[in-house]
């Protein structure tokens, strides 16, 4: 019993990993159908923006409130992968809806080219980029009416986008010139130190628990409730599953879809960021970080079910206590006179490469008895 | 939104155009040479490999640069420049071989310095035998192989995981404690560990468990229970894993509570300075690794390679021992060359064994076995972010067939010796 | 979409086979023997790229899992090389085992020592394997991206196997082949490595028959009515599964074939062909090619593979760029690819805009069909 | 089960449950062979499950499916259109990048196996086939065309062509004529008429016009159930059935 509580613990532990990283996918696939390839490469996104964050936050200006920076930058990795992934969806997902697989493929070319980019652009001008953008678009919306519905609108638009490269430059200018590790481009994998109060471990029940990993939980927790609460409670929630419903008839209704659209891709892409964070805190923070758990995230929304998050959240704990369980071998444990064969067998997939082969087979095998996942969308619509 | 998308487009390729011509770039040594004689770089540039493997594009150029600074190669009075072409092995092995064969037989370079993992070497090495050609390979490895057409001037097991395992066994604070073996899934992992857990048994240990990460996962969690379970009192950790895997791993052990005031010590043998740089030398502190060069070792041909190395790529880089090896095989094969009198593949690798140089290491001399006779050093990490050498052996000669692996005992490899050869019984 | 009915007239045809012909014949005289290396593999690849032609452009099916059909097909030959060539080691089992303290051949090596085995086994064995995954994911009518992405987690099931056995299959370091003996030669050698090329060719343009063959008649027309309404199909009588079944266990059997001749001209064969990025870029081959269209997938084979490595010895870091911009560009632009792009009545156009061509009367499609058919 | 071997089509008690909502509830309805009957009923009477139903597309919570004196339940879509039921959708579902005539010889093909159609090319008797069902539906001169070129109207009878054929013995037709122009209409009409007796067929459909061209017995589904059965005169004055559906006449 013991044992089992230990790899539950151990399972929640790797789950809400999951479950943060494949929450965003879960969205973006759930809602729109979108597969989104890139959905790694927005998590390294929130990865980097987490690094960046922390240097800044050890300027001087800023230390004192050092401890407190990876608050900010969850807040800040939203934003960030969430204007590249409302970037994403403007200029080459929307002209691809309705084709799944292409968005796929297209997907993985902007993963590529994501990939590349931290690898050969300096971060100070990714952040200088990234500045640029988000005042190039955000600008244009706080300008009076009577200016946005004046003829001269794009000249004033084009002064703001100006206006945004301008500070984006200075801005990349003045974080490579105060911090010179972002001036410079390399592929070389950086760290993500947890302030001291996010280290070390504390005690539930009688077991050890990293605070990080309670952490990641809690983050996971709070993404959870407040996509909930925002699909739920919010005018734009609303619209949103609405859209998802029925697109022509929120159109007729004078809701703007393409709005939706972007909104939705938005809060994956954002939400994809936050996952960043969280990933940052267990290990390093490379090109490579966030492809390593796609194929990992495609399986929980695959296993739980598309358009459910209660199905995501239970994929993603199972998946994470499955891993422990057989990784660790702990069936022997907990059975400790199985037949020699059986428990070779155990021993044999006990590793933790090996875990992971049977773990995606044993979601090949629950996928033949269950083909539409845990949870399924029912009703007569589904197959059409 | 089309402006702004020009804005953006003109944005990301001034930036790009500015790497990409910052990094390209030919020897920039001025001077009168008779001749030039082109060498093939071969390291991955792309890829999750690029990360390590560039520092050894960079540590070969400047040893290229200082000899062509220093006269170039001379050869029966004539001076030859050397120059280079560096491929790209985009860390994938097929395309090490690829581009392997693109070098030898387009190319037609006489010698090429590459590769970093086991298995780009493995896959290198049938293509350079069976062309004849010479691979030059600077990383400490699982040896169990001793190619005529390969030479190799990384550490063998006995160079440097046997020293270890002893120290920790014998005169670490976790003397006499058991074994855990953590590395990542491949070649050199699983058989340092083979080797590393029938040295246990010999010394009277125990090793108590094993596993190994998949390259590229990086959830630890798992491994770290079995850790626990194993080790529930503290231990001695060997750890083998690759790359961004340590990160992952040493954070979460902190957290864990697997530390060196709670009895536990890991012994590292993929972590070098530049590696700690990235770790952070907090989570690492009170471990141990074990090289044949370390930045800290206080003698004027370190110190010179590390400033010459600052001086040439900025001044927050660092050495380790990947480079030193790289480095001096640069060095040994420019010797070789002078002695032969010739580029020719054959008179070089004749010339070869027996050549000395004065490494940043110390001393070093090529064997008949085409491996190095190396000195090894057991530190521990300090908060600086270095090495702390405790230990320092006398120059420990290379074995290519290991003598504790059961598949290799009482087999040496001799390449000065027609009778002799690749394996022969001792 | 359906691009199987136009057919270039048949002077152009007639260049076009003329000059492939002479250059297939005059191809080891005229390249560098690295070059002529390269280009044979790269026309092995076509092979593969064919097979996905199969399933995605004229069936509907994204497999990004065709690394592992692939990858089997070049172990297959590959053990086959090794045992032929571990006489002289002990045990007579190849060199590798005695690094893990393997002494007895594992079962199912055995019969690779059979060179009449080994080329069946290379296309069997892929071609079973993809006959059983796809019979398992096709029974649940899984289609469309979980299709993808259920071939996609397959892959990874393989690589982790492969990778993590290091007892069975050497791991990570896979299995070598230059080194090997084929009839008393080196399989590394040129004169070996010359035949493997014709035979690349042989097999490449056999291949393309096959699936002209394959997709003209009522089979084919079968698979593109599966792709545009599978329901349609199936209250026609016909049962989809079994048909998708069967196209893709032919898709595995050319990947098989095309893995045995890319590992024989690579010189070794490891997991790191079952990589998820390798799988995904068999797609974009024919995606830039142009799906639909089978000599699309075999140019996109060839002249990406070309481009990736001239780019590559110029500048390695960008051809990740330029690879991710081709995706984008050729999916957003260009659904139909290349070939498919010349089909279509765009550079018609482009041409009637410059005045090269003159203006067709009639309704353009309407003509076209007809030349098509007939 | 008692053989029957005047009908061909009997649906008892079928019962379909959409996570709380009855698609169909204890329905009852019998065809005989060779008739040709009209199914009516307003939005969400359960027409189009009921054909899934039959078809196979929709497995009945509970109920038995008799066709030919065999039970349709737990077989797959493919198996009972070769026991000889062809379906022809709402909409007109043919492949669009095929041409006519391709479109054509996929329905006629027989056997339906993959070796079979691999091997060689249609034989002639069914290739004759192809250009009588064309002549039937006027479509001989467009032969070649892609079927996703023609008309509405065009599609619409190519899919009834298609279905003949499958040669069913049974022919279910979703709303054959929705979009169609008058004449058209009439030719469908007569076209569907023409076939009854030979071969049993079972339309839906909401154009009024159209049914009572047809002349034939109609059934008035609602609530997933049938309301009345008749033909289009005793129902036009049925009392149930204008409340529920056609409402009363001005």
């Amino acid at each position: 019993m013991e044992l089992l509580l230990d790899s539950i613990f151990n399972g929640i532990a790797i789950g809400s990993v999951l479950l943060v990283a494949a929450l965003g996918l879960a969205i973006v696939f759930g809602l729109m159908g979108v597969i989104n390839l890139a959905h790694g490469e927005l998590m390294m996104l929130g990865a980097y923006t987490t690094y960046v964050t922390q240097l800044i936050f050890k300027l001087p200006i800023l230390k004192p409130f050092y401890n407190w920076y990876v608050i900010i930058s969850i807040f800040l990795a939203f934003i960030v992968s969430g204007v590249v992934g409302i970037i994403l969806e403007k200029t080459i997902i929307r002209k691809l809806y309705g084709s799944p697989l292409e968005t796929l493929l297209a997907t993985w070319g902007v993963s590529l080219i994501l990939q590349q980019f931290v690898r050969s652009v300096p971060l100070s001008y990714g952040s200088g980029l990234i500045i640029s953008l988000l005042i190039g678009m955000v600008l244009p919306l706080f300008f009076p009416t009577k200016i946005k519905e004046s003829i001269k609108f794009k000249y004033y638009k084009l002064a703001s986008w100006s206006f945004a490269t301008l500070i984006g430059i200075l801005s990349a200018e003045l974080i490579s010139s105060l911090i010179s590790k972002l001036g410079r481009a390399s592929s070389r994998n950086v760290d993500v130190t947890a302030p001291a109060w996010m280290r070390g471990q504390i005690e539930i029940l009688g077991n050890t628990f990293p605070k990080t990993r309670l952490m990641i939980i809690i983050i996971t927790l709070i993404s959870v409730i407040a996509i909930i609460c925002f699909l739920n409670q919010s005018a734009w929630g609303i619209r949103i599953r609405a859209v998802t419903q029925n697109r022509q008839m929120c159109d007729c209704l004078g809701i703007s879809t393409e709005k939706v659209d972007v909104i939705t891709f938005g809060i994956g892409s954002g939400l994809a960021g936050v996952a960043g964070v969280a990933v940052s805190l267990l290990g390093s923070v490379g090109p490579n970080v966030g492809g390593n758990y796609i194929v990992g995230c495609f399986m929980v929304v695959v296993l739980g079910g598309v358009g459910n998050l209660l199905g995501t959240i239970f994929a993603s704990f199972g998946i994470g206590i499955m891993t422990d369980l057989i990784g660790a071998g702990r069936l022997l444990n907990i059975w400790p006179n199985m037949p020699l064969s059986l428990s070779n067998t155990i021993n044999f997939f006990a590793t933790t490469s090996m875990a992971r082969v049977m773990i995606f087979a044993l979601i090949v095998i629950f996928l033949q008895f269950k083909p539409s996942g845990l949870f399924p969308q029912k009703g007569r619509m589904v197959e059409s | 939104m089309r402006i702004s998308r020009r804005i953006l487009a003109g944005l990301a390729t001034a930036s790009i155009a500015t790497t990409l011509t910052s990094c390209g770039g030919g020897s920039k040594t001025s001077g009168s040479f008779d001749d030039s004689v082109t060498v093939g770089i071969l390291h991955s540039l792309s890829g999750t490999m690029a990360i390590s493997e560039s520092t050894l594009v960079d540590t070969e150029i400047m040893a290229i640069e200082e000899i062509n600074a220093s006269g170039g190669i001379t050869i029966d009075g004539k001076s030859y420049k050397i120059e280079y072409i560096i491929e790209d092995g985009a860390s994938d092995w097929p395309t090490f071989a690829e581009k392997s064969k693109k070098l030898i037989d387009q190319d037609k370079v006489p010698v090429v310095f590459g590769g970093w993992t086991s298995a780009s070497r493995k896959a290198m090495l049938p293509v350079y035998e069976s062309k004849d050609a010479f691979l030059y390979y600077p990383i400490q490895y699982e040896a169990q192989e001793c190619s005529n057409n390969i030479f190799y001037t990384g550490a063998t097991p006995n160079q440097q995981s046997e020293p270890a395992t002893e120290f920790m066994y014998k005169r670490s604070p976790a003397a006499g404690g058991d074994f855990f073996l953590v590395g990542s899934d491949y070649v050199f992992p699983r058989t340092s560990n083979t080797i590393t857990k029938a040295q246990v048994k010999q010394l009277g240990g125990r090793v108590v468990g094993e596993d190994y990460l998949p390259l590229g996962n990086t959830e630890v969690a798992p491994i770290i229970s079995k850790i626990k379970k194993a080790l529930p009192s503290g231990g001695i950790i060997i750890n083998t894993l690759n790359g961004d895997q340590n990160v992952a791993f040493f954070k979460q052990i902190q957290d864990a509570g697997i530390t060196p005031s709670e009895g536990y010590y890991v012994m590292n043998y993929s972590i070098a300075e530049e590696e700690i740089s990235t770790i952070g030398p907090e989570f690492l502190e009170g471990h141990y690794g074990a090289w044949n060069y370390m930045m800290s070792i206080d003698s004027p041909a370190s110190k010179k390679f590390a400033a010459n190395f600052k001086k040439r790529w900025g001044s927050d880089r660092v050495v380790a021992d990947p480079q030193e090896s790289a480095y001096n095989m640069v060095y040994l094969w420019k010797q070789a060359v002078e002695d032969a009198g010739t580029f020719d593949d054959n008179a070089v690798r004749d010339a070869l064994i027996g050549q000395k140089f004065d490494a940043p290491q110390g001393p070093v001399e090529v064997m008949p076995n085409h491996h190095l006779s190396q000195t090894v050093r057991i530190g521990e990490i300090n908060s600086e972010g270095g090495f702390t050498i405790l230990e320092e052996t006398d120059v420990v000669l290379p074995q290519a067939w290991n003598q504790k692996h059961p598949s290799s005992k009482g087999f040496a490899c001799d390449w000065t010796d027609p009778s002799k050869g690749e394996k022969y019984r001792l | 979409m359906n691009t199987k009915n136009i057919k270039i007239n048949g002077r152009l045809k007639f260049i076009f086979w003329v000059l492939l012909i002479a250059f297939v014949v005059a191809a080891p005289s005229l390249l560098p023997v690295f070059r002529l290396n390269l280009l044979g593999r790269y026309l092995s690849l076509a092979i593969v790229a064919l097979g996905v032609d199969l399933i995605w452009g004229f069936t509907g099916l994204l497999s990004l899992g065709q690394g592992i059909f692939f990858t089997l097909g070049g172990y297959c030959v590959a053990m086959y090389l090794q045992l032929n060539s571990s006489s002289e080691f002990p045990n007579n089992i190849p060199e590798f085992f005695a690094l893990y303290g393997v002494k007895d051949l594992p079962f199912f090596w055995a019969p690779f020592k059979s060179l009449f085995f080994t080329l069946f086994a290379a296309w069997l064995i892929p071609a079973l394997v993809a006959a059983i995954l796809g019979f398992l994911v096709f029974r649940n009518r899984i289609k469309g991206v979980y299709f993808s992405i259920l071939t996609q987690a397959s892959l990874l099931v393989f690589f982790n196997f492969f990778n993590g056995q290091q007892k069975l299959i050497n791991g990570t370091n896979g299995l070598k082949t230059d080194v090997t003996q084929l009839f008393g030669q080196m399989v590394g050698s040129e004169l070996i490595q010359r035949y493997f090329f014709w035979i690349t060719v042989f097999l490449v343009i056999t291949a393309w028959f096959f699936s002209k063959w394959l997709i003209k008649g009522r089979f084919g027309n079968i698979l593109i009515g599966i792709r545009d309404d599978e329901p349609r199909v199936r209250f026609t009588g016909y049962n989809p599964v079994l048909f998708k079944t069967i196209i893709f266990s032919i898709a595995g059997a050319l990947a098989g074939i095309s893995g045995a001749l890319y590992t024989v001209q690579s010189g070794i064969v490891s997991p790191q062909f079952m990589t998820v990025p390798f799988s995904i870029e068999m797609v974009i081959w024919v995606a830039v090619g142009g799906r639909g269209t089978l000599l699309g997938a075999i140019l996109g084979a060839v002249f990406i593979n070309y481009a990736k490595s001239l780019v590559s010895e110029a500048l390695p870091a960008s051809w990740m760029f330029i690879q991710g911009g081709l995706f984008i560009l050729v999916v957003t632009t260009l659904p139909q690819g290349i070939l498919g792009w010349l089909y279509s009545e765009s550079p018609r156009n482009l041409l009637q805009r410059f005045g090269f061509i003159r203006k067709i009367k009639t309704y353009p499609s309407l003509e076209i069909n007809k030349n098509g058919e007939s | 089960m008692k053989s029957d071997t005047e009908n061909l089509l009997s649906l008892v008690d079928v019962t379909v449950n959409f996570e709380g909502f009855l698609a169909l509830n204890n329905l009852n309805l019998k065809i005989k062979r060779g008739e040709l009957r009209a199914i009516i009923g307003p939005n969400g009477a359960g027409k189009t499950t009921f054909l899934d139903v039959i078809t196979g597309k929709v497995k009945p919570t509970k109920g038995q499916v008799i066709f030919k004196e065999i039970s349709l339940i737990g077989r797959k879509e493919h198996k009972i259109a070769r026991l000889g039921v062809g379906r022809k959708f709402q909409s007109p579902r043919v492949f669009e990048n095929l041409s006519v005539q391709e479109n054509l010889e996929l329905s006629v093909s027989s056997p339906k196996s993959p070796l079979h159609l691999l091997k060689k090319n249609i034989i002639k008797d069914q290739l004759e086939e192809v250009f009588q069902l064309m002549k039937v539906v006027n479509l001989t001169k467009k032969n070649d065309i892609k079927a996703g070129a023609l008309s509405h109207g065009q599609k619409q009878w190519l899919e009834i062509a298609m279905l003949l054929g499958q040669k069913p013995d049974l022919m279910l037709v979703d709303e054959p004529v929705a979009g169609l122009t008058d004449e058209e209409t009439d030719l469908t009409a007569d076209l569907l008429k023409s076939l009854a007796g030979k071969n049993t067929v079972l339309i839906i459909d909401h154009d009024m016009d159209f049914i009572r061209r047809l002349d034939c017995k109609v059934t008035v589904l609602n609530q997933g159930a049938v309301l009345f059965e008749g033909n289009m005169d005793t129902i036009q004055n049925n009392q149930k059935v204008i409340d529920v559906y056609l409402g009363r006449p001005d």
